[in-house]
C-alpha cells in the first residue's frame, strides 16, 4: 500500500501559424482559400472598427470603450467555427465575434454609445447581449447547453470571457454544471494576461489556465490566441464534439490586450512598455499575412481592398448609427416586464 | 374536493404544469429521487425523468445561472434553492440578469424563470434556515415577488408564476407547509400575480400581511371589526386594494416576520403616506421581526411576531 | 486648510489610518500599482507595500470573504469593491457572515471591516455601474451603512468607520468623486457613525437626503424655507435628528437616485409615520429614482431625480 | 510546433492503516504509543458523543444534528495534527474536529439545542463558529491565513467542508486566494460519497477532488479518510509546510457518510442499504483497534475503560448542558453591533 498516482493529467497546446507565417501542415485545419481571405478580411474589418470606435470615444461621441487590439484572431478564428444557429455568450470585449457573425455594425457603436437597442439582437443570431459583471455569463452558458441537450437541438454554446474572469464563483459553477451533465458547450478563455492592472500571475497560481477544465473532468487545452488557424482549429473540434455529444472543453487563447483595459483606463500606470513591444511581433493579423502572401494569398492591392472595404462599411454603419434618434425615456419602462405595472405606468406618466 | 397541505398544493401545481408544458423543468439540490428536503417534488422524478427534474451541483449561483441560460433559449425552468438563507449567493445572478434580461435586449430575449424558496421561521431549524429577506427582491425592477399563504393560493400562483413570461420569486413559508389544510381542486386554474386577497373584509382597521404571518393576524383580530389583506403578491403590490382599505377603515398595521428596518412593510407604508395619508386617523404600525440577528430555536418564539403582539398593536391605534 | 475632492479625502484617511494602525490592510481589485479604478488608493502601495494594499484576483465573494477572516484574526481590512454593481457576488458573504460573526459567537468574534464601494449614477458609465441599492445592506442587522456626501464628511466617516468594532459599508458616489473641493484637514478628526447632520435650518419642509442626491435638494430649495437632512448613515439612522425637524415642519421629501420601491426612502417614510405621523401636515414624498432598470447613459439623466421633481415634490406638499 | 504538453500533474493517493489493521511501516507517521491511545479515545468519545446526540435529538432535546458517524478518522486525524494555536474553519459535522481540540462538549449539545451560547469558543481556542451556508467558510480560512502571513506568526489554518462544499463559488474564490497568496492553509474535504441525496459522482465530474487543487496552482492530495494514520500524515505534512511558507494544500479524505445526512433527513429514500454495509468494514475505529490490538495496545478492559471515559464525560456534558439556563430574549440584541441601537434599544424594552 505505498503512496500511488491516481491520476495523471496532460494538458495540451497547440500552435499551428507562427510569428514568421509558417504552418504545420500536419495540424492545418481545411479551409478553402476564400474562407482563410474572410478570415482575413474579418480582421481588417474588426480592427478598423476597433480604431474607430477608439477615434468616436475620444471625440466624445461614444462612451467608455474596451478596445480588442491584438486579440483578433481568438475571437475571429474561434467565432469562424460556429454557425449562426449556435448560442453565444460574450463578455464585453467581443466585438470581434460580433462582427464574425454578423451583427450589425452600427448597433454595436450604438450600443457603446450608451443605447441599449444596440444589444437587441436581430433574430437570426443567438448572441446574448454584451455582459458587464465578469464572469457571470458562464453560467447562462452552461444553461442553455442544457436546453439544447434537453431538446434534442444540434447546436453548441460558446462562451467567452477573460483571463480574470476565471477567478469568480460562477466560472468554477458554471464549468463544473457542465461537467456533470456533460453539456455542448465552448468555454473560450482570451488570457490577455492583463485583468485590468492585474497580471495573469497574480490572477491565478496555476501554471495554465487550460487545466483548470480538469477540475471538471473534462479537457481543456492551450492554444496561441493570435494564431488564428490554432484557434480555428481547437474551437472547430470542441463545436463538433460538443455537437456529439461529448461534452464540453476548455480553450485558453493565449494572447495579448495591446491597448488600455478601457478608454477609461491607462496602462501606464502598471505596465512596462517593453512588455507591450515584445508582443507586437506577434500579432495576428501581420502573421496571418505573411502566410497568404507565401501563398499567393496576398498582395498590396488585396490590402487596399480590404482596407477599403472595412472602412466603407464602418462608415455606413457609423452614418447608421448618427441617424437614429435618441431613445425616448418611456423605453425605460417599456421592457422592465412584459408589461408595465401600475406604479411604473404612473411614474412613466410623470416624465 | 382533496385537501391538502401546501406540500401537496404545489407538488400538484409542479405536476400538472409539467404535464401539460414539456418546456417547464425542474432544477436544484435534492430535487429528484429525494423529492426535495421538504419533498416539493416527491414523485417528479419518476414521472418525468432525471432530464426534466434536474439535480444538480451544490451551487446556487450556479443554479440559478443556469436556469437564465435555460429560460432565454425558450424553456420554462423552476429552480429550487434549497432555502432562502441560501439565496443569497445567487443574488448577483437574479439582480444582474434575471431581473434586466428583457430590458437589457428590449425585448428580444426574456427570462421567465421561476425561483421557489422556504422562507421563514417557525420550525426551529438552524442558521439560516428561517430567512425572510423578501423585501430586498422587492427593490430589483424586473423581479415579481410572491408569498402564498395556504395550500390553495399556493397552486394558483404558482401555475401563474409558471406561466408568466417574467421572473418570479416564489416564497414558501416552511412554517406554513404542513400546518394547514384545505380543498384544492386538481386540475388548472390560476390566481393571478400583483392581486391582493381580502381575507376578511372590516371597517376598523385595516392589516396587511402575507405568507405565514397572515395566520397570526387573523389570530390577532378576534373580537375586532378588521379588514385583513393577504397580499399574495409583493413586487408589484396591489396598490388599490391596500388604498381602498385604508380609505375605508383609516387604520392601518402591517405585520411581517422580516426585520422591522426596509423590510417591506416599510414600502407599504410610505405608499400609503404618499398616496393615501388625508385617509388615515392613526400612526401606521408595523409589527415585525426584530432588528438583530434571527435567533436559534430557543429564542425562535420570541422573534417572531406573536398574536398577542399584533393584537396589543391594534389595541394601540384603535385608540385614535 | 488643503481643498481637497472626495477621492483626495478618502485617500488621505487611508494613508493616515493606515500610519496610525500597522492592522489596517486594504485589499481589492486593481487597488495596487493602478490605485483604484477611481484612483483612491494612489500612492498607498508605494508608500505600504503590497502586504498592506493587496491586488487581489477578479472574485468579490473571495474579496470579502478574505478581508472577514482577516478581520476575525484581528486586523482592520478596508476592502474595495471596484463597484457597487459588483457587490452582488459579495452579499452572501456579508449577510451570512460579517454581519452576523458578533451575534453567533456572543461576542468571542467580532467583525471590524470595511467595505467600501463607488455608488450612484452620473458619470454615463457602463451597465451596472450605476447601481444604488443602499436599501438591501440595511436590512441586514449587523451591519452599518454609510454614505458621506462631501469630502469633508467623507474623510471623518471613513475614519469613524475603520475604527469602528463593527462591518460597515461605506458607500462613495462616483459623481461626488470629483465634483466638489472643500476644506479637509490633515490629521485626524472623527464623524460619529449614526448621526445625521442638518445640512440648513428651515421651518416649512424637511428634506432628507444622502450622498449625491443632497446636492440635487440643495439646488431644489432655493427659495424655500427648508430644513435640508444628510444623513450620513443609513443603518441605523438618525431617528431622533430626523423627527425633530418633522415636528417642526410637518413636510417631508425624501430624495434617493435607487428605485422607489423598497428604497430607504420607504423605511424613513415609515418610521416618521410610526412615530411622528401626528405632527404631519402633509404626505410624506420620495422623490427618487423610477422602478425600472437603471438604463444606459443616454437616458441615465431621465432616471436620476433632477432639482426640478424635487422642486415639483416641494411645491406640491407645501399646499397643504 | 507540434501539439505539446505544457503541463503534467499527478495526483497522489496516501494508504497507510488498511482495514485488517496492517500498516506501511515505510510511511506510517512517528506517533508514541500515548499518541495513539489518543487518538483511539477521542475516536470513542466522539462516537459515544455522536450516539448520545442522536438519541437526545430523538427525544427532542437537541434540534436538527448532523451525524459524524464512519467520518471519524477523517476528523480526528487531521485535528491531530493542528496545535491550540492554529486555527479552524470547521462546516457542521465536525464534532470530531471540536471534541479533539478540547471544545468543551457540553457546549457542542447546547449549540446543537439551539443556544448560540454554545458556539462562544472558548479564549483559549481559534475555532470558528459551525458554519451552516455550504462553503462559506472557505475564504474565511484563506482571509484569517494573509493575516497569519502578514503578522509572521507561526501559525497554520484548517478549513473543513464536504464533497458537496466543492461545487461552491467560495470554494474556487477561497482556494484561489490561498495559491495566488501562497497562504498558509490546508484546505481539508472529508468526502464522503453523498451530498444529502447528491451522490459525489453527480457532485464534479473530475475523478478526484483532490486535483482540483491543480487549479490554483498548489498541491492537493487523496488519502484514505478512514485510515487515521493517512489522514493525520497528510495533515501534519501539510500544516508543516505551511508553517514553513511554502503554501496551501488541499487534502481529499475519502470516507462515508454512515448515517443520514441530518436527523431531518431520511437517507433510504436515495441511496442502498447495500452501499452502506460496503463502508461498514472499513470503519475507522475497527481498523485502529486491530492495529493496536497487534501491538499490545489494545485489549477488551482497555476498550471498557475507554467506553466507561467517554460515556461519563458525555453525561457529565449532558448534565452540564441541562443546568444552563434558558437565554434571555434580550440576548438577541446584545450581539448584533458592540452596543445596541437605539432602534435596538425599543425593541428590547416592548420585549
Ligand atoms: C464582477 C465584476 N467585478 C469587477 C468588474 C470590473 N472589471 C471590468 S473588466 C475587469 C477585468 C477583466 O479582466 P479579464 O477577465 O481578464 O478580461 P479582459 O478585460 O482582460 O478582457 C474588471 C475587474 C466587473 N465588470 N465585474
Ligand atoms: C449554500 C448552502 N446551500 C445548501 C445548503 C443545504 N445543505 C446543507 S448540507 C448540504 C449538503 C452538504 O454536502 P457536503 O458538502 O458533501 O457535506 P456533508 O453534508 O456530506 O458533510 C446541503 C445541500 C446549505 N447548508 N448551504
Ligand atoms: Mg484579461
Ligand atoms: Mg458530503
Amino acid at each position: 500500500m505505498p503512496e500511488r498516482i491516481i491520476e495523471s493529467i496532460n494538458v495540451r497546446r497547440l500552435d499551428i501559424l507562427n510569428e514568421k507565417g509558417d504552418v504545420d501542415e500536419q495540424l492545418m485545419p481545411s479551409l478553402s482559400d476564400d474562407d482563410i481571405k474572410r478570415m482575413y478580411e474579418l480582421l481588417v474589418l474588426s480592427r478598423t472598427f476597433d480604431h474607430r470606435a477608439l477615434n468616436l470615444q475620444r471625440e466624445g461621441r461614444l462612451g467608455t470603450y474596451a478596445s480588442i487590439l491584438g486579440q483578433e484572431a481568438s475571437q475571429i478564428g474561434s467565432a469562424f467555427a460556429l454557425e449562426k444557429t449556435d448560442w453565444i455568450f460574450p463578455s464585453f470585449r467581443e466585438m470581434g465575434v460580433y462582427i464574425t457573425m454578423g451583427y450589425p455594425v452600427y448597433m454595436l457603436f450604438q450600443y457603446w454609445s450608451g443605447d441599449e437597442r444596440g444589444v437587441k439582437t436581430p433574430d437570426d443570431l443567438n448572441i446574448f447581449p454584451v455582459c458587464v459583471p465578469v464572469g457571470t455569463q458562464i453560467p447562462h452558458a452552461s444553461g442553455a447547453a442544457m436546453a439544447i441537450k434537453y431538446r434534442g437541438d444540434k447546436k453548441a454554446v460558446a462562451v467567452y470571457f477573460g483571463d480574470g474572469g476565471t477567478s469568480e464563483g460562477d466560472f468554477h459553477e458554471g464549468l463544473n454544471m457542465a461537467g456533470v451533465f456533460k453539456l455542448p458547450v465552448v468555454f473560450i478563455c482570451q488570457n490577455n494576461q492583463w485583468a485590468i492592472s492585474v497580471p495573469r500571475e497574480k490572477q491565478t497560481a496555476s501554471r495554465t489556465l487550460a487545466q483548470k477544465a480538469y477540475a471538471y473532468g473534462f479537457e481543456g487545452i492551450q492554444v496561441d490566441g493570435n494564431d488564428i488557424f490554432a484557434v480555428y482549429k481547437a474551437t472547430k473540434d470542441a463545436v463538433d464534439k460538443a455537437k456529439k455529444g461529448e461534452g464540453p472543453t476548455l480553450i485558453e487563447c493565449v494572447t495579448y490586450r495591446m491597448s488600455d483595459h478601457t478608454t477609461a483606463d491607462d496602462a501606464a500606470r502598471y505596465r512596462l512598455k517593453e512588455e507591450v513591444e515584445i508582443w507586437k511581433p506577434k500579432d495576428p493579423v501581420l502573421r496571418l499575412k505573411l502566410f497568404m502572401e507565401r501563398k499567393g494569398l496576398w498582395n498590396e492591392d488585396y490590402q487596399k481592398e480590404a482596407e477599403e472595404k472595412a472602412r466603407a462599411a464602418v462608415d455606413e454603419a457609423v452614418k447608421m448609427e448618427e441617424a437614429i434618434g435618441h431613445p425616448d425615456p418611456k423605453d425605460m419602462f417599456t421592457y422592465t416586464y412584459a408589461k408595465p405595472t401600475a406604479r411604473q405606468q404612473k411614474q412613466m406618466e410623470g416624465l | 374536493m382533496p385537501k391538502m397541505n401546501m406540500v401537496q398544493a404545489i407538488n400538484l401545481a409542479l405536476r400538472e404544469e409539467m404535464q401539460r408544458d414539456r418546456d417547464v423543468v425542474v432544477l436544484g439540490e435534492d430535487v429528484g429521487k429525494d423529492g426535495g428536503v421538504f419533498r416539493i417534488s416527491e414523485g417528479l422524478v419518476e414521472e418525468f425523468g432525471t432530464e426534466r427534474i434536474m439535480d444538480t451541483p451544490l451551487a446556487e449561483s450556479g443554479i440559478v445561472g443556469t436556469a437564465i441560460g435555460m429560460a432565454v433559449y425558450g424553456l420554462k425552468p423552476v429552480a429550487e434553492i434549497q432555502f432562502m438563507g441560501f439565496i443569497y449567493p445567487a443574488i448577483d445572478q437574479i439582480f444582474s440578469h434575471a431581473a434586466r434580461i428583457r430590458s437589457r435586449t428590449r425585448g428580444r430575449f426574456t427570462c421567465p424563470v421561476v425561483i421557489r424558496t422556504p422562507y421563514g421561521a417557525g420550525i426551529k431549524a438552524p442558521e439560516l434556515h428561517s430567512e425572510s429577506t423578501e423585501a430586498l427582491f422587492c427593490h430589483m425592477p424586473g423581479v415579481k415577488v410572491v408569498v402564498p399563504s395556504s395550500p390553495y393560493n399556493a397552486k394558483g400562483l404558482l401555475i401563474s408564476s409558471i406561466r408568466d413570461p417574467d421572473p418570479v420569486i416564489f416564497l414558501e413559508s416552511t412554517r406554513l407547509y404542513r400546518l394547514i389544510k384545505e380543498d384544492v381542486p386538481e386540475g388548472e386554474y390560476t390566481i393571478p400575480l400583483g392581486k391582493a386577497r381580502v381575507v376578511q373584509e372590516g371597517r376598523d382597521v385595516t392589516i396587511i400581511s402575507w405568507g405565514s404571518m397572515l395566520h397570526r393576524a387573523l389570530q390577532a383580530v378576534t373580537g375586532i371589526d378588521a379588514e385583513v389583506i393577504d397580499l399574495m403578491t409583493l413586487n408589484p403590490f396591489d396598490e388599490e386594494t391596500v388604498y381602498k382599505s385604508v380609505k375605508k377603515t383609516g387604520r392601518v398595521v402591517i405585520v411581517h416576520e422580516a426585520p422591522k428596518t426596509c423590510g417591506f412593510g416599510a414600502e407599504i407604508s410610505a405608499s400609503i403616506s404618499e398616496d393615501a395619508m388625508l385617509y388615515l386617523k392613526a400612526p401606521i404600525i408595523r409589527v415585525t421581526g426584530y432588528d438583530a440577528v434571527m435567533p436559534l430555536p430557543k429564542l425562535e418564539d420570541y422573534y417572531m411576531p406573536a398574536a398577542e403582539r399584533i393584537k396589543k398593536a391594534i389595541d394601540e391605534i384603535m385608540k385614535y
